[in-house]
């Protein structure tokens, strides 16, 4: 089953006639995603190779029927794109763009908050059922389809993740970046939820990264909710503190935001703590062959 | 982006908040010309874009116009240690002369972003004055928290609330016209933080903002470049600066393990993988997405300048670009760029086998890792030749499964 | 509130959108001035607040000053009959002369309130020139529908959308200027239409707002003071005006049973009542939530200002006001005002039994119901006593139950 | 049972110390409401003949507990009173004010959509459950507690019609006024669907009028969903046609908005059509003894 993403997901890329959107659209494809459209304003009714491109979204819908939108607009234009997808009625929307202006956000938040939108980033790798469809910018060939759900704030450690369970032998359900921005469309309870539901995911990976809440309010829900095994290693046990975060900043997360805040949350939820990122693919291969007894 | 505190000041002022009256010193001497002006006591602020200067020592007060000028000479040039700045400190290099103002009453009010809820939201306090993270310890119940809705903006009975609870009845019009100007500040000029600490009432009665604090979102700058051009370069460290025109993102730590890593999480992962391994990094550095010869030599170039590093820990996961084209990039860059440490390179993703082939067969002092915890174990037998590893060496045995 | 044109033109123009250049005549020798400043050919376009006017002869064009001048002095006073203004027509009082435009192509274009959503909506279509009702009657598919979310606007995906739909890629800086301004003023003054019906492209390929209509809601006239000036009193039923003036809501109707009821929906159902029983309403009047012995005599006033009233009902629930009071204030009333018709009142709610006993012991002719239906019937014996009655009545008898 | 307000119910009153607000909140407390607090800003301290004044919501809500907020404030400051009740966690409100401007309610009606507010008006009599609470303006005499819900658009014809159901013998569950204005809080369908599961309420009765298409809407709702008996008046059959609306309100609707739209809807849903206002008691009365052999 896997989740969100499956081999009948049918994507336009918005933004497709730019270098990276070209590039990431025809290697989605030869991985196997069925890339239906392409859109890019002005460039309507040319192609990218035999991907047919729109001048708006709308169009696009009407003459695709997509279900999926993966968005490689620059930052200025990113918003825009993202609420064009919204208004067009497509419901699971990709945003790779790395550096959209945070108000921005705040306002796409604020439209896709009661429209029902799995808003994926921005500033994320993408997500991917591995051997059904790739919808982002990750490499394909370190995923193999298998039991384990991975949910990343980032994008490398999303691939180095993936790479170390793939080497042990495991393989992936789905795979996603979650976004590394200040503000983006989903929280971890989000996946979680939805991994939790699926029958082919069999344990849980989370892959965090110092700063933010999100990584508690996750505990939480695990605590509440999510009976399959779940792992989890958060980066930035080393980084040097107090450089980033403003007063104001400081103070709506109170003492949450630090690795160690994290672990406690996580530990308390039951969730096995991988501290070194080494060890990430040992660690779940030993731990679900001898404390759930898979047989892998 | 930090802005200092007069170029806060200038920007709240054109949105009608009421600030003291001053003037920024860029030499002693203006300083006292400056006192003369606006007349005794006054106020000498460090602009320095960290937190805790006063305690630091850099705010004081003259009580004559020659006073003003031997305290300025103190200041200038002088280094400012607080828990942001770390050790090295930064230095002070202008100053904001103002006069002293008269407090009855000292309050906190900022405007920031909530991630959590994805919303701007105002916090405000009558405990102005000291750190609002000690009010939020001390005294919770204390913090006024007002999310505002995007949608509708900030809302009469929002500013009816302040004005409650923080006791301004008597100055209702200037808590609302303040409330409102600064939040339409904080959206017109794309602000991630908007700080007046404190925000004092006088004993005229009349608000004026006798601190603030104004951050600018990085990714927004472009579309405001009447901000742009408050930023200041004297501010930045140099290296950090340098990496960052070369589209590098590099951050200085007092460790001997260099290290060069594509990606931010990946990155940090890489220092964690160290620290774990009992190694100590020098530093942090995303050469982002796209690892070319330029980038890479340039990543060289600065990790190298640090007389402390010992090793270089290059950790690249191919997602994107393929794996000879990177060792084809490392090896171009160390034509240009002289590196007497040994490096040790972890190379994974698309065509890795052929890039590691390129390395060993480099002629070149690489060690070649297959994956991040054996290049952790090996730098750190580099750079802790003596010293026994720690506990993750254990395990290395089990990594063939 | 209905702008006129001239009005909705000006308005539109200070947003910068694109109007003819014209002037208002009002006199005909006005419309020969203007004639001879604009150059020739000039329409001349009656400025009566109803839509059809040009099927009403309301427009005309002049080759010279002179033309412009005789078809100015037949325009004025002249009565224009259209589907909305019912029998009655409206004069015509003022002209707006405009240079003529060349037409390449007629588009719609209009900003809206959808209810059912609670929001603005972009209404727009290739096919200007004729009754957007038409148009969605005949060719469904030319027709934009673009809601808009009022937490983030009017956004620059959807003035694509237009741009592409209606074929205005070579407008495009036109045309996205134009939307955005009149999103602008559609929120800044509080409209509920906004339309330009057609707006067209010239043969210079540029946009032109050739006819404008603006409508503002009436409950945010009080903060758009600039607007509330433009409210021209001459276009109103002298009657309506004057029941408006006294807090009243009054709609002239033709029939001959005039109406005085409190709440618009009862007074609807009054009138609903009053049809089924065979009878027709003089009027519509809602004489609001409190019934005071003025606001009734206001209403006797001018409802018996009408010849065509055979007599008056009275339909009044008592939900806040006692019916004692409002007994009284309708006996109150009736010393001010003569009223020669018969009255039948039906009054519930509390203190029924009081008010009905004050009203039969007044020595006035007044018939007294125990409800509508029993009303209605009482009144249409009245106005058609030669009548039988309808179905209505047969179940009169089972009221007791 | 009734619907959404009870016995439990915990009204504050905004606007209290008005004249309308002072004279509804006392009338309120002598039908048996749980009148526990009012507002008026800059006259926190006071009381109303013993209720408490805040001078905000979130005051009054930390003070007294409410979960019903009853609105006074007059047009120009209602928007941004109901705003406060949201704010300060209040979930049902029922805004009295009439006169507030369409774009007021644009905003406030995007606020509420996402938070499961149930907003009651603007421009309304408000909601009663007879016997249990008055929350608004109605005259609360002519209500009897039984078994018919009623929803309406209008104030007075909602008093007209509960006044004939109870003069026939019958009486309510719980009545309210939707509001008069472009823009309320809720439409039918809300009402219908919590009638309709409420064991109390036996039949429900619809009062409409011309214009809109909320009529239309709920009858495609009973057809899918509704099982008991609905009755239907809807006001205007003999009002003047095209005074009012604009050309671009007419095309939302379509051919909407007349009564023979409305009727007909309503019938093709099976809804009883009570054409004539006058026999709205007796024909409720009638046809449920008759046709549905209610023992009454």
């Amino acid at each position: 089953m896997a989740i969100v993403v499956y081999k009948t997901s049918r994507v336009i890329v918005q933004g497709i006639t730019g270098k990276e959107g070209r590039y990431h659209a025809l290697a989605c494809r030869d991985y196997g995603t069925k890339v239906v459209g392409g859109v890019t304003p002005g460039k309507g009714g040319s192609d990218v190779d035999g991907i047919p491109v729109f001048n708006t979204v709308e169009e696009a819908v009407q003459k695709t029927n997509p279900n999926v939108s993966l968005i490689f607009v620059p930052p200025p234009f990113a918003a825009d794109a993202i609420l064009e997808a919204v208004g067009s009625g497509i419901k699971i929307i990709v945003c790779i763009t790395e550096g959209i202006p945070v108000l921005d956000m705040v306002k796409v938040k604020r439209v896709i908050e009661k429209e029902g939108i799995i808003l994926i980033g921005p500033n994320c790798p993408g997500i991917i059922t591995p051997d059904a469809s790739k919808i982002g910018i990750m490499p394909g060939h370190i995923f193999k389809r298998g039991s384990i759900g991975i949910i990343s704030r980032s994008g490398t450690l999303l691939y180095e993740t993936a790479d170390q369970i793939s080497k042990v032998g495991l393989g992936q359900s789905t795979c996603l970046g979650i976004g590394g921005d200040p503000i983006v469309g989903t929280d971890y309870i989000f996946w979680l939820e939805r991994f939790e539901q699926d029958p082919e995911t069999e344990a849980i990976m989370i892959v965090g990264e110092i700063g933010g809440d999100a990584e508690e309010k996750a505990a939480e829900y695990i605590k509440a909710h999510v009976t399959k095994p779940v792992f989890a290693f958060v980066a930035g046990a080393s980084a040097p503190k107090g450089r980033r975060m403003g007063h104001a900043g400081a103070i709506i997360m109170g003492k949450k935001g630090t690795v160690e805040s994290k672990y406690n949350a996580l530990k308390e939820a039951g969730v096995h703590i991988i501290e070194n990122p080494g060890y990430i693919g040992e660690t779940i291969y030993k731990t679900l062959k001898e404390k759930y007894h898979f047989s892998i | 982006m930090k802005l200092h505190e007069y170029q806060a000041k200038e920007l709240m002022s054109q949105y009608e908040v009421p600030i003291p009256e001053g003037r920024v010193a860029y030499f002693p001497y203006d300083a006292w010309m400056v006192a003369m002006e606006l007349g005794f006591p006054v106020v000498l602020k460090a602009q320095v874009l960290t937190g805790g200067r006063g305690k630091a020592g850099g705010v004081k007060i003259a009580k004559t116009a020659d006073e003003a000028r031997d305290i300025a000479q103190e200041l200038f040039g002088k280094t400012l240690v607080t828990a942001q700045t770390g050790p090295q400190g930064v230095k002070v290099r202008k100053l904001l002369v103002e006069k002293v103002s008269s407090i009855k009453r000292e309050l906190y009010f900022s405007i920031t972003i909530d991630r959590t809820i994805g919303k701007p939201v105002v916090i405000a306090s009558k405990r102005g004055g000291m750190s609002i993270e000690e009010v939020s310890e001390l005294y919770p119940e204390d913090i006024i928290k007002i999310p505002i809705d995007p949608a509708v903006g900030f809302l009469p009975y929002q500013i009816r609330r302040l004005k409650y609870d923080l006791d301004l009845v008597e100055q209702e019009k200037e808590i609302s016209r303040i409330v409102s100007n600064l939040y339409k500040l904080f959206m017109d000029k794309d602000c991630s933080l908007l700080e007046m600490n404190p925000l004092v009432v006088t004993d005229t009665n009349h608000l004026v903002a006798l601190d603030a604090k104004i951050e600018i979102d990085d990714n927004a700058i472009f579309r405001r470049k009447e901000i742009a051009k408050m930023r200041d370069l004297t501010e930045y460290d140099p290296d950090e600066l340098e990496a960052r025109f070369a589209g590098l993102n590099f951050i200085k730590l007092d460790g001997d393990i260099g290290c060069m890593v594509n990606g931010a999480g990946l990155a940090m992962a890489t220092m964690d993988v160290i620290k774990f391994a009992g190694g100590n990094p020098a530093n942090f550095l995303d050469v982002g997405g796209e690892a070319t010869p330029d980038t890479i030599a340039k990543g060289f170039e600065i990790i190298t300048r640090d007389p402390k590093v010992k090793a270089i820990f290059i950790n690249i996961f191919g997602g994107i670009v393929r794996c000879d084209k990177v060792a084809n990039g490392i090896l171009q860059a160390l034509k240009t760029v002289e590196v007497k440490v040994p490096i040790v390179v972890r190379l994974t993703g698309m065509n890795k086998e052929e890039g590691m082939e390129m390395l060993k067969n480099s002629g070149l002092a690489f060690s070649v890792a297959q994956d991040i915890k054996e290049a952790a174990h090996m730098i750190t037998q580099i750079t802790k030749p003596k010293k026994e590893e720690n506990q993750t060496t254990k395990e290395t045995n089990k990594k063939e499964k």
